[in-house]
């Protein structure tokens, strides 16, 4: 499932529905991005998520596709803000559902890597000195690039994922 | 005519987020459409200074400098990914 | 945080908790388990947990201690259910908030895997042959194992995580 | 004399949840302790019959069996972990 939207959203309810009348669903992991107040050693009041519209939701849902072909997994989910938000706001929910735990946590894990590296999303930053735009960090790219040779992970009894 | 899209600095840089164009025929990949680009100087000279941070996705795609572009394509300048 | 309940837990509100007020956290990565129908190839009406109180908030205190020892985390959370519970329903939930998603994924990891080796827990599940204790998992060792010798993640800049 | 607590089946094996027990003054250890429980016959015997599958904490620590048990102590017995 992919979202991009300008609303924050309800988090436990969005992971209830990974698992919702699944019981083959053993474990959910999921991960929240949200604002902070500083940047390096600056200040943060804002920033704003400009993205290209046409383009983010095939992204993101290749990025889905991909994680479920590497894993066995239940369900995925994917919901992205844009416009401003400040801090405390949430940007992001990525999450991955399914039989066991070890897929759960790898597949959550690479969806949000490839998204930092693969959705068209730009992060303005106001700072006391005006907008800023983020650059993109080198360990993004790192990050992303650990999953370029990853295998899926194995399956494990038990019903407790 | 293809039509471009600029986003975040390149944006900002280029003056305008998107335009029509119709580059001469000789443009058949994006690094000659970025050549050309320049060539129209101002903004976009700028925006293409540095063509290390510029990214570029052809109908919704990243590509590579040396893919095609033709008439009819949507193609989007862009700086490095900074979401999530 | 650590509570250990027999009541079902509300996971939209327990994570907020982790950030609320708190602008320096960048990442919350939280891992749900739940209740599978089956286990191996064995159906499961319900499942009952077992614990050992005097234990076990004693031994979740130093699972959380020690992930706090090992990353940089604003908090974390560990809730563990015990009592009757049937497919679907929600056994355990753990969290890691920091400034940094790497930090956030990898304490959370091993909040998980090491709470399946270290927190005197036991599964008693409910099948058509009668109840039988769940044999401990040697993938779940392993999953311990992999901690042991791990070092904390580095920091790194940006005010989304 | 020292608390003994059993879980899960070693609890059914041994078919007592807790109990206070008074072992000789020649059982200082945890594996000595063991051996008195298996002595003792009947479904403690069951219980510890594979040693392999008895994980021991002392005071709510997981220990190894040659630690140290003494009057005073709350020992418990229980297979290995399966929670989370």
């Amino acid at each position: 499932m992919i979202r991009v939207q300008a609303e924050d959203f309800d988090v436990g309810r969005e992971l209830e529905k990974l698992s919702d009348g699944n019981h083959g669903v053993g474990g959910v992991c999921s991960f929240v991005g949200l604002v902070r107040d500083i940047a390096g050693d600056k200040p943060i009041q804002a920033m704003t998520l400009e993205h290209y519209p046409e383009m983010t939701e095939l992204a993101l849902a290749k990025i889905e596709a991909e994680a479920h072909d590497r894993w066995p997994l239940e369900e995925t989910l994917i919901i992205h803000r844009y416009g401003r938000l400040e801090p405390g706001d949430r940007i992001v929910l990525v999450a991955a559902a399914s039989a066991h735990r070890e897929a759960a946590f790898e597949a959550c894990h690479f969806l949000i890597d490839w998204l930092k590296t693969q959705a068209p999303f730009w992060k303005l930053e106001e700072t006391p000195d005006g907008g800023q735009w983020v650059d993109a960090r080198s360990s993004d790219d790192a990050a992303a690039e650990r999953w370029v040779e990853t295998k899926p992970a194995k399956s494990k009894p038990d019903a407790a994922e | 005519m293809m039509k471009i899209l600029y986003f975040a600095w390149l944006r900002e840089k280029a003056g305008i987020g998107e335009e029509d164009v119709s580059p001469p025929e000789t443009v058949t990949t994006v690094a000659e459409l970025v050549e050309w680009m320049k060539s129209r100087g101002g903004g976009f000279a700028e925006a293409f200074a540095d063509e290390g941070m510029v990214r570029v996705a052809v109908n919704q795609e990243h590509v590579q400098t040396d893919h095609p572009v033709a008439a009819g394509d949507e193609i989007a300048f862009f700086p490095p990914i900074t979401g999530g």
